[in-house]
C-alpha cells in the first residue's frame, strides 16, 4: 500500500490503482477538512445554527 | 419511559414497550449471530460447512447480495446530488441508511469469513493490484467511509443532538458539500460493484463463471454494476414500503416510489438485454472453446437449468417488463411485487455466480460435492439481517429520515 | 505457450501408464512438507493432500473395465500474458506469487488472510485451506522437518514443487561454485515414486529429461484448453485416459497414436 | 494559551498529523503482522545438523535412507524416511508404508513406553519396571516348567527367518514347547510347491528379464514381494515391451496394466493355469525338459481328461479360445514365466494352486533360465543353529519338526483343550488379535488364555488383550533384519540398526527374549549364548563381513539370479509332475493326488446359504496383515474407500448390486460363518459379479491412534480361514458371505 512495502511496484498498474485510491481518500479528507473549517469559522463568528437555513 | 422528545419533529412513533418488543426479534437473532461468530473465531472455520470445493459459501452470497441491494445508496445519491433529481431527496436518507447497513454488515461478515481475521489488513498492506478482490476491499472500505460521512449529518439532525450548535453547523456544512461525497461514492461504488462481478468473470479456469470482456474487465464487471443499480433502488423502495406497512404511516408519496420503480425498470431492461446477450455468447462461443456445452454445467445435483429460467425469466424479464407499465407502477401491490422479483433476480444472480461456479466440477474425473450451510453460517447471515433491522428501526424512530412523513400523515 | 522471461521453467512429466496408484508420492510429499492428519480423514474435501492421486475408469462394464491413476500436484500454471496464473492473479494479499526465475507458484502461508479466493480460482483443487488446527499427536513434533514451517489454521497451502529443496540446492551450488544440476533439485514425490513415473526438471533446459519428454505427442496437460498453461505434463498411450484429461465436445477428440 | 475548544481541536489535529509522520504506525503494523503468526500450538520444528543414514524396512523389504536432524534441544531425531537410491532393488523408490514409518516411531499416544500390567477386570494398565516384568514372566515360565507343562506355552511370532524369529525358535525349543507359529506367509506355500516339483525350496520369478508374464491372481503391482523392487522390474520390463496377462476375478491395478485380462470366476486362477498346461501338452508345446520329467505321461493324461480348455472354460468362465491363445503365446515366447503369489489380504495361498502354476513353468522349461523361475543362491549366512526337537505333541497336530505350524489350528486346539489347553501365550511381534488368521478366533484365544505376554511397540488390539505388555521397537530404533522378499529371483539380506535411541524403555523382541533367557538360565540360556541381538547378528552375518560395515550399507543383494542348469533335489533327481515329495508328506500317492491339480476352494464348496464370495482388495495404500495403518496412509486411501465417515466401503458389481436391490452407498452388513461387519456399497464395474471386495487394514479398535480409531471394519474379522488340504496352512483368499441391508 505504501512505497515502503516491498510488493510496491513502480508500474502502470500500481500508478493507476493507487493513484485513484489516494485521490479518493484525498477528496474525502479534503471534504471533511472543508466542512470542519467552515464549522469553526461559523462558530467563531458566532453564527446561530438556526440562521443557516435548515433544509 | 417516554422517548418522544427524541422523535423527529412533528411525527408520531409507537409506544416504547411495543418498540422494545419488536427489537427483541433482531436482538434474538443477534444473540444467535454472536454465538456463531464466537465459535467461528475461536474454533476456526471448521464450524462452517464450507470446504475446499465450496471455498465460498452462504456468507459470500449474502455479502454480494446485500452489497448489490445496497447500491440504492450510491445510485440514488448520484441521481439526487449529481443529477439533481430533487424529488429523490424524499427517499435519499433511507437509501443512505440502507447502504450503510449493507456495507458495514458486509465488512463485518467478511471479517469472520476470512481464515485469519487478524490479518485482514494485509489486503491493503501487501495489496496485489491485479486482483479484483483487492479492488473490492479498497473500494468497499473507502466507500464505507463515504457512507459514514453521508450518514453522520442525518444523525446530527436528531432533535436533541441538533440542539448542540457545533454539531448542527457541522451537519449543515457536510450537507452543503454532499455532492463531493456523492460523486466520490459513485465513483468508488461503480468500481467495486464492477469488481465484484469481475471477481467471478476473471476466473478463466472456472468455465461457469468465466466471461470474456473489454480490456481488463470481463463482461460480468459491467453486468454486476447494472444489476446492482437496477435492483438497489427497488430494494430501498421495498424497505420504505415495508416500514410503511409496519408503522401504518405513509412515509413518501407514491410518486417517489413510482419514480424509483421507473428508474429500476429502465435499468433492468437495459441489464436484461445485455445479460441475455452475454449468456448467449457464453453458451455458444466461450464454453465450446473450453470443450463444454451449457448442458454440462446444468446437470449436477440440484443445479439444473431451472436456475437459469428463474434468474433470467421470472426474476429478470418479468419484473423488467412489469415496471415498464405505468399501471403496474401506480398499483402499490404490483409495484412491490415487481420490485421483489427484481431484487430476487439480483440475489439469484449472486448465488449462482458464487455457489454454482464452485459446485460444477471442472476436472472431467472430479466428483460433484454438495454443500449446505451449518447453523453457524445461518447464524451469521441472520445476524446481518438483524443488524439491519435494528439499525433501521432506531434510525426510523429517532432520525428525520423521511422529510414528507409529517406532511403526509397530518 | 508463452516464452518465460526467466531462466528456468521447472516442470514435471508424469507417465500415467507407469503409475500404479500406490500413493507413495503423496505420502512422501506429506512427510517432506509437514502435512498433518485430521481426526476425520474421511472428509476428503477438507483434508490436505498437496499431491492427490485420483482414480479414474473407462466407464465400461465388467470385464472390459480399466482403471488408471492421475497424480495431481499443483500444476504451476503459467497462464498467458504476464503470467496470468488463475490463483496468483486473484490473491488480494500477494500471499501467492509466480516466481519468474523458476516458474514456480509460491505460497506464503504466514501472509495468507484466508479469503480462499485462490481456492475457488483453481480448477484442479490443488489448493487447500486449513479448516482445522492440525491435531498433531503428542510427540509427533520430533518427526517434523525444520525445512518447511507447519501451517496454522485459517490459511491456504499447496504444493510448491518442494521449493525449499531448490533453495538448499542453490545455497549449496553457491558455496561450492557451479550451478544447480538436474539431480540436485528433485521433488520428494519424484524421488519416492517406485515406478519412476514422475520426471522433474527444467523444461527450458535441453539437458534435462523433461525437456524432451514434454514434447512427446502423447504428452497432455490437465484442462489444457482453459489456457492455464501448466507445467505438469501427463503421458499416456491409452486413448480413454487422454480423453479424461480435458473436456471435449462430442466427437471432438481424435485419438493420438504413439509417435514410435 | 487557554485550554479552550479551539486549542483542543488544534491539539487533536496536530496529534493525528504527528502520529502519521512518526514511524509508530508502520512499526505497529509490522509488529501486528508478526503477532498474527503467533500460534503457540503450531509446532516449530527445531533446526540442526542434517545427516543421512541407510537402513531397510523389514515390513516392505525396501532399502531406505533416513534423514536425521541433530538439534540442541531435542537431540537427534528422524524427520523422514525416503528411498535409498543405492539399493539395487528399490533404487530410491518407496511405498506409503516406508514413507510414513516415522509416524509410528513418534507418537506418544500409541507407543508403549514401559512394561505394562493390565488389570483383567478394569482393563487399566499399570507401569512396572523391566526387572519386575522379567521376574513376572520368568516366574510363570519356571512354574509351568516345574509342573511339567512347559509344552503348553504357545508363542506367536511374525517373521520366522528374522533374527528375532530365530531367537524365539531357539528359546521355545530350549524351554520345551513345540507350540510356536509365525504369521502365515505365501513364501511357505511357494517353498512347498517348489519343493514338491523340484526339491528346491528357495525360488523366485525373474520378472525383469521375462518377455511374457502370466500372473494367476498375483497382485504384482499391489503388494507382491518387495513392492518397490517389483515396480522397478515392472518398468524395466515394460520398456522392453513385455506382455502381461492377468488372470483374476477383479479389475485390479495389475489387471488394468495388463495387456490381456482374463476375468475368471473366484478361485479358478490355477484352473486356468492347468487349462493352459493342457493346451501345451496336447499341442506338443511342452519343453523337452518337461516331457522327460518324472510323471509327465500321467500328468498329460490328467490334463487332457480334467483340464481341457472346454472344461476349464466352463468352470472358470474364461473363454476356451482365450485360454488356447494365451497358452500358445506363453509357449512360444522365448522368455515366459507364470507367477503365483500371495493372494489379496496377505492370503498365503493354496498349495495345489501354486503347484499348478509351477507345473506350467515346468512345461515351459524356464527353470533356471533368464526370464523364468530361478533357484535363489544361498546367502551364506551362519544360522543360529537348528532348534532342538521337542518331544511333545504339537497343538495343531503337526508332525514333529514339520514347519511351519498353523497359528489358527494352534489357537483352536488350545481353545478346545484338545489335546491340552494353553498355559501361557507369548506374542513376540505381530498383532494376531487384529490380523488373525481369523481375528475372531485369535482374539478369543488370547482373551481366554491364562496369561498373555505381548511384546509390541504399539498399543494395538493384541496389547489390549495381554496381561503384560512389553515395549517393543520399530525398525528405526533397534537391530533387526530381513531375508529375500517373496518372488524375488535374487537373494537379498537387509539389516536395520538403531538410528535413534529407542523410545522410552523399548527393547527389540530379541533383546527381550535374551533377557528372559538369562533370567531363566539353564538350557534356555545355554541355547542363546548372546548378550544382545547385535551379538547374535554378528555371529549370523560373519560370512558377509563386519557387522558395523554391513549395517552402514544396510543390505546385501546378489547381483543377478542364478542362471544355469537347475539342480533338482527330488527323489528322481528330475522335475517331478508326480511329486514323490508331496506323496510322502500327505501319504496320498494315487488318484492324481500327487499331481498338480485343482480343487474347488473350500469356501465355494459349501454354500451354507451364503450367496456371495468375498475377497480382499489388494492395495499399497492400505495396510495388509498385522502391519499398522499409518495416519498418512489413511490420508491417501482413495476416496471410495473412505467415503463415509467411519464406514467401511466394499466393492460390488453394479449388476449384482441391482439384483440384490442395492445401490451406491446402500448400508449393508457383510456376514460370513465367522463374523460380520457393517459396510456401505460402492458400485465398481471392475468387480466380478457375485463377489464382494473388501479393503484391508481398517477397523482398528481398542487402543489405536485417534486417526484410525473406528475407521471402517476389519476384513480379518469376516474372512474365514481354512486349513489348506495339502499344506495345512491357513488360507483366507475367499470367504462365503451374505449381504443384507441395514438401517
Amino acid at each position: 500500500m505504501l512505497p515502503i512495502v516491498f510488493e510496491w511496484h513502480w508500474d502502470i498498474g500500481h500508478f493507476v490503482f493507487m493513484g485513484l485510491f489516494y485521490a479518493a481518500l484525498t477528496v474525502i479528507g479534503l471534504g471533511l477538512v472543508v466542512a470542519f473549517r467552515s464549522t469553526m469559522k461559523d462558530l467563531n463568528s458566532g453564527k446561530d445554527p438556526h440562521d443557516l437555513g435548515h433544509h | 419511559m417516554d422517548d418522544s422528545k427524541f422523535w423527529p419533529q412533528g411525527v408520531k412513533r409507537c409506544k416504547p414497550g411495543m418498540f422494545i418488543a419488536w427489537l427483541l426479534l433482531p436482538l434474538a437473532l443477534g444473540g444467535w449471530a454472536t454465538l456463531s461468530a464466537f465459535l467461528c473465531l475461536y474454533k476456526g472455520l471448521n464450524q462452517t460447512n464450507m470446504n475446499d470445493y465450496f471455498a465460498f459459501g452462504v456468507w459470500i452470497v449474502v455479502d454480494l447480495a446485500i452489497i448489490a441491494l445496497g447500491a440504492g445508496a450510491f445510485f440514488t445519491g448520484y441521481l439526487t446530488y449529481v443529477l439533481r433529481r430533487h424529488e429523490l431527496k424524499n427517499i435519499i436518507n433511507a437509501a443512505v441508511i440502507i447502504g450503510f447497513i449493507c456495507y458495514s454488515g458486509a465488512i463485518l461478515m467478511l471479517g469472520i469469513d476470512i481464515g485469519q481475521p487478524a490479518r485482514g489488513w494485509f489486503g491493503f498492506w501487501h495489496a496485489n493490484v491485479h486482483s479484483m478482490l483487492t479492488e473490492v476491499m479498497f473500494c468497499i472500505t473507502t466507500y464505507a467511509i463515504v457512507l459514514i460521512v453521508e450518514f453522520v449529518p442525518l444523525i446530527l439532525e436528531n432533535r436533541q443532538i441538533s440542539k448542540v450548535p457545533d454539531l448542527a453547523i457541522f451537519a449543515h456544512h457536510l450537507h452543503r458539500i454532499m455532492i463531493v461525497f456523492a460523486a466520490t461514492g459513485t465513483f468508488l461504488s461503480f468500481f467495486h460493484q464492477g469488481s465484484l462481478g469481475g471477481m467471478f468473470g476473471v476466473l478463466y479456469a472456472r468455465p461457469f463463471a468465466f466471461r470474456t470482456g473489454y480490456m481488463i474487465w470481463p463482461w460480468t464487471f459491467f453486468l454486476f454494476i447494472l444489476s446492482a443499480i437496477a435492483s438497489g433502488p427497488s430494494f430501498t423502495t421495498l424497505i420504505v414500503m415495508w416500514t410503511e406497512k409496519m408503522s401504518g404511516r405513509q412515509l413518501t408519496s407514491h410518486s417517489v416510489k413510482m419514480l424509483m420503480g421507473k428508474i429500476s425498470g429502465f435499468l433492468l431492461i437495459f441489464y436484461m438485454v445485455l445479460k441475455t446477450a452475454d449468456t448467449a455468447y457464453w453458451a455458444n462461443v466461450t464454453l465450446p472453446n473450453m470443450g463444454l456445452t451449457m448442458g454440462d454445467l446444468y446437470k449436477q445435483g440440484p443445479y439444473g437449468e431451472w436456475l437459469l429460467w428463474v434468474e433470467l425469466g421470472l426474476c429478470g424479464w418479468l419484473p423488467a417488463i412489469m415496471l415498464m407499465f405505468q399501471k403496474v407502477r401506480e398499483t402499490y401491490g404490483l409495484l412491490a411485487l415487481a420490485m421483489i422479483l427484481n431484487c430476487s433476480g439480483a440475489v439469484f444472480n449472486r448465488f449462482v455466480f458464487t455457489i454454482q461456479s464452485l459446485a460444477i466440477p471442472v476436472l472431467p474425473f472430479e466428483n460433484f460435492a454438495s454443500y449446505l450451510p451449518s447453523w453457524q453460517e445461518w447464524g451469521i447471515s441472520a445476524g446481518v439481517i438483524a443488524y439491519g433491522l435494528l439499525l433501521f428501526s432506531l434510525a426510523y424512530r429517532y432520525l428525520p429520515v423521511f422529510p414528507q412523513e409529517a406532511e403526509l400523515n397530518k | 505457450m508463452s516464452a518465460n522471461k526467466g531462466e528456468h521453467r521447472f516442470g514435471m512429466v508424469i507417465d500415467l501408464d507407469k503409475c500404479t496408484g500406490c500413493g507413495a508420492c503423496s505420502v512422501a510429499c506429506m512427510s517432506e512438507n509437514n502435512i498433518g492428519t485430521l481426526l476425520d480423514e474421511t472428509d476428503k474435501i477438507r483434508s490436505i493432500t498437496w499431491l492427490r492421486v485420483y482414480q479414474i475408469d473407462n466407464g465400461k462394464a465388467f470385464p472390459d473395465t480399466q482403471i488408471a491413476f492421475i497424480p495431481r500436484p499443483c500444476q504451476h500454471c503459467e497462464g498467458s500474458h504476464g503470467h496470468h496464473t488463475p490463483c496468483v492473479s486473484v490473491c488480494p494479499a500477494t500471499a501467492t506469487d509466480y516466481d519468474e526465475t523458476t516458474g514456480i507458484v509460491s505460497q506464503i502461508p504466514t501472509r495468507c488472510i484466508g479469503c480462499r479466493y485462490c481456492v475457488g480460482a483453481c480448477p484442479y483443487h490443488a489448493r487447500y485451506f486449513n479448516w482445522f488446527d492440525v491435531p498433531w499427536p503428542k510427540g509427533a513434533e520430533r518427526g517434523l522437518s525444520p525445512f518447511v514451517s507447519p501451517r496454522m489454521r485459517g490459511v491456504v497451502e499447496k504444493c510448491t514443487f518442494c521449493y525449499h529443496r531448490y533453495q538448499r540446492a542453490k545455497n549449496k551450488a553457491f558455496l561450492e561454485g557451479g550451478s544447480v544440476g538436474e539431480k540436485d533439485y528433485q521433488t520428494a514425490c519424484t524421488e519416492a515414486c517406485p515406478s519412476g513415473a514422475i520426471t522433474f526438471g527444467d523444461l527450458n533446459n535441453p539437458k534435462h529429461k523433461v525437456h524432451e519428454l514434454a514434447k512427446n505427442p502423447l504428452a497432455f496437460r490437465l484442462l489444457e484448453r482453459l489456457g492455464t498453461n501448466t507445467k505438469v505434463y501427463y503421458v499416456s498411450q491409452r486413448d480413454w485416459v487422454q480423453r479424461k484429461l480435458d473436456n471435449y465436445l462430442a466427437g471432438e477428440k481424435l485419438p493420438v497414436k504413439a509417435a514410435s | 494559551m487557554n485550554w479552550d475548544r479551539r486549542a483542543f481541536v488544534k491539539f487533536a489535529v496536530g496529534a493525528v498529523v504527528g502520529l502519521h509522520a512518526s514511524p509508530l504506525i508502520p512499526k505497529l503494523m509490522d509488529d501486528s503482522a508478526i503477532w498474527t503468526q503467533n500460534w503457540s500450538w503450531v509446532p516449530n520444528p527445531e533446526d540442526g545438523g542434517l545427516a543421512f543414514a541407510n537402513t531397510v524396512n523389514p515390513a516392505t523389504g525396501t532399502g531406505v535412507r533416513v534423514r536425521l536432524i541433530k538439534g540442541r534441544m531435542m537431540g537427534e531425531r528422524i524427520i523422514r524416511v525416503e528411498g535409498n537410491p543405492e539399493h539395487p532393488l528399490s533404487q530410491g523408490g518407496v511405498v506409503p508404508a516406508d514413507a510414513s514409518a516415522v509416524q509410528l516411531l513418534y507418537n506418544d499416544e500409541v507407543r508403549v513406553a514401559a512394561p505394562l500390567v493390565r488389570d483383567k477386570k478394569t482393563g487399566m494398565y499399570r507401569e512396572i519396571t523391566w526387572q519386575q516384568a522379567l521376574d513376572m514372566v520368568g516366574g510363570k515360565l519356571a512354574e509351568l516348567a516345574k509342573a511339567g507343562k512347559a509344552h503348553t506355552v504357545v508363542a506367536l511370532g511374525d517373521e520366522a527367518d528374522s533374527i528375532h524369529g530365530q531367537i524365539l525358535s531357539r528359546f521355545m525349543a530350549a524351554y520345551g514347547s513345540p507350540n510356536l507359529a509365525f504369521a502365515p506367509r505365501a513364501d511357505d506355500t511357494l517353498a512347498l510347491a517348489a519343493w514338491a516339483l523340484t526339491g528346491q525350496t528357495d525360488v523366485g520369478f525373474d520378472l525383469m528379464n521375462a518377455s511374457y508374464v502370466v500372473s494367476f491372481g498375483t497382485p504384482l503391482l499391489e503388494g507382491f514381494g518387495a513392492p518397490v523392487a517389483v515396480r522397478k522390474a515392472f518398468v524395466e520390463w515394460k520398456k522392453s515391451k513385455g506382455a502381461l496377462v492377468q488372470v483374476e476375478p477383479r479389475v485390479s491395478v495389475t489387471a488394468s496394466q495388463a495387456g490381456t485380462f482374463l476375468a475368471c470366476k473366484p478361485g479358478t486362477e490355477a484352473l486356468v493355469a492347468l487349462g493352459m498346461a493342457a493346451v501345451m501338452a496336447e499341442q506338443g508345446l511342452a519343453d523337452e525338459s518337461a516331457t522327460s520329467a518324472y510323471g509327465y505321461a500321467e500328468f498329460k493324461a490328467a490334463l487332457a481328461k480334467d483340464y481341457n480348455p472346454k472344461k476349464v472354460a466352463e468352470l472358470s468362465g474364461v473363454p476356451a479360445d482365450k485360454i488356447v491363445a494365451v497358452a500358445k503365446a506363453f509357449a512360444k515366447s522365448p522368455k515366459a514365466v507364470a507367477v503365483c503369489g500371495p493372494g489379496p489380504g496377505g492370503d498365503p495361498g493354496r498349495l495345489a494352486d501354486f503347484m499348478a502354476v509351477m507345473a506350467l513353468n515346468g512345461l515351459k522349461g524356464n527353470l533356471g533360465k533368464p526370464g523364468g523361475v530361478a533357484a535363489r543362491k544361498p546367502l551364506g549366512l551362519k544360522a543360529l543353529g537348528e532348534p532342538a526337537n521337542v518331544d511333545k505333541p504339537r497343538l495343531d497336530g503337526g508332525k514333529k519338526g514339520m514347519k511351519p505350524a498353523n497359528a489358527l489350528a494352534l489357537a483352536q486346539a488350545a481353545l478346545a483343550g484338545q489335546p491340552y489347553k494353553a498355559g501361557m501365550v507369548l506374542v513376540a511381534g505381530g498383532n494376531p488379535a487384529y490380523a488373525g488368521p481369523q481375528a475372531g478366533v485369535m482374539s478369543e484365544f488370547l482373551s481366554s488364555a491364562p496369561f498373555v505376554v505381548a511384546i509390541t511397540p504399539l498399543l494395538d488390539e493384541t496389547a489390549a488383550l495381554a496381561d503384560l505388555v512389553l515395549p517393543g521397537t520399530t525398525f528405526l530404533e533397534g537391530w533387526t533384519d530381513c531375508r529375500s522378499s517373496y518372488g524375488s529371483p535374487v537373494s537379498s539380506y537387509g539389516l536395520a540398526r538403531p538410528l535413534v535411541k529407542p523410545y522410552a524403555q523399548a527393547k527389540t523382541v530379541g533383546d527381550a527374549l535374551l533377557a528372559l533367557a538369562a533370567k531363566l538360565g539353564g538350557a534356555v540360556a545355554g541355547a542363546l549364548p548372546f548378550a544382545s541381538v547385535e551379538e547374535a547378528l554378528k555371529a549370523q552375518t560373519a560370512p558377509l563381513g563386519d557387522l558395523a560395515e554391513l549395517a552402514k550399507k544396510s543390505y546385501f543383494v546378489q547381483d543377478k539370479p542364478a542362471y544355469g542348469p537347475f539342480a533338482f533335489k527330488t527323489p528322481s533327481g528330475k522335475l517331478e509332475f508326480h511329486s514323490q515329495n508331496l506323496a510322502a508328506l500327505t501319504g496320498k500317492n494315487s488318484d492324481g493326488a500327487a499331481l498338480p491339480h485343482w480343487e474347488k476352494p473350500a469356501a465355494l464348496a459349501h454354500g451354507d446359504g451364503h450367496a456371495l464370495a468375498m475377497a480382499a482388495v489388494p492395495s499399497l495404500r492400505s495396510a495388509t496383515g498385522f502391519q499398522p495403518l499409518t495416519p498418512h496412509m489413511l490420508k491417501v486411501l482413495d476416496g471410495n474407500t473412505l467415503r463415509h465417515k467411519d464406514e467401511l466401503v466394499v466393492e460390488i458389481n453394479p449388476k449384482t448390486a441391482a439384483e440384490m436391490h442395492l445401490a451406491e452407498d446402500s448400508m449393508i452388513v457383510v456376514t460370513s460363518a465367522v463374523g460380520s461387519v457393517d459396510a456401505r456399497v460402492h458400485l465398481y464395474a471392475g468387480a466380478a459379479p457375485g463377489m464382494v471386495f473388501m479393503p484391508t487394514g481398517l477397523g482398528h479398535g481398542a487402543v489405536s491412534d485417534a486417526y484410525t480409531l473406528g475407521k471402517g471394519g476389519n476384513f480379518y474379522r469376516v474372512a474365514e480361514a481354512a486349513a489348506d488340504s495339502l499344506s495345512g496352512l491357513p488360507t483366507w483368499g475367499l470367504t462365503r458371505v451374505t449381504v443384507t441391508k441395514r438401517g
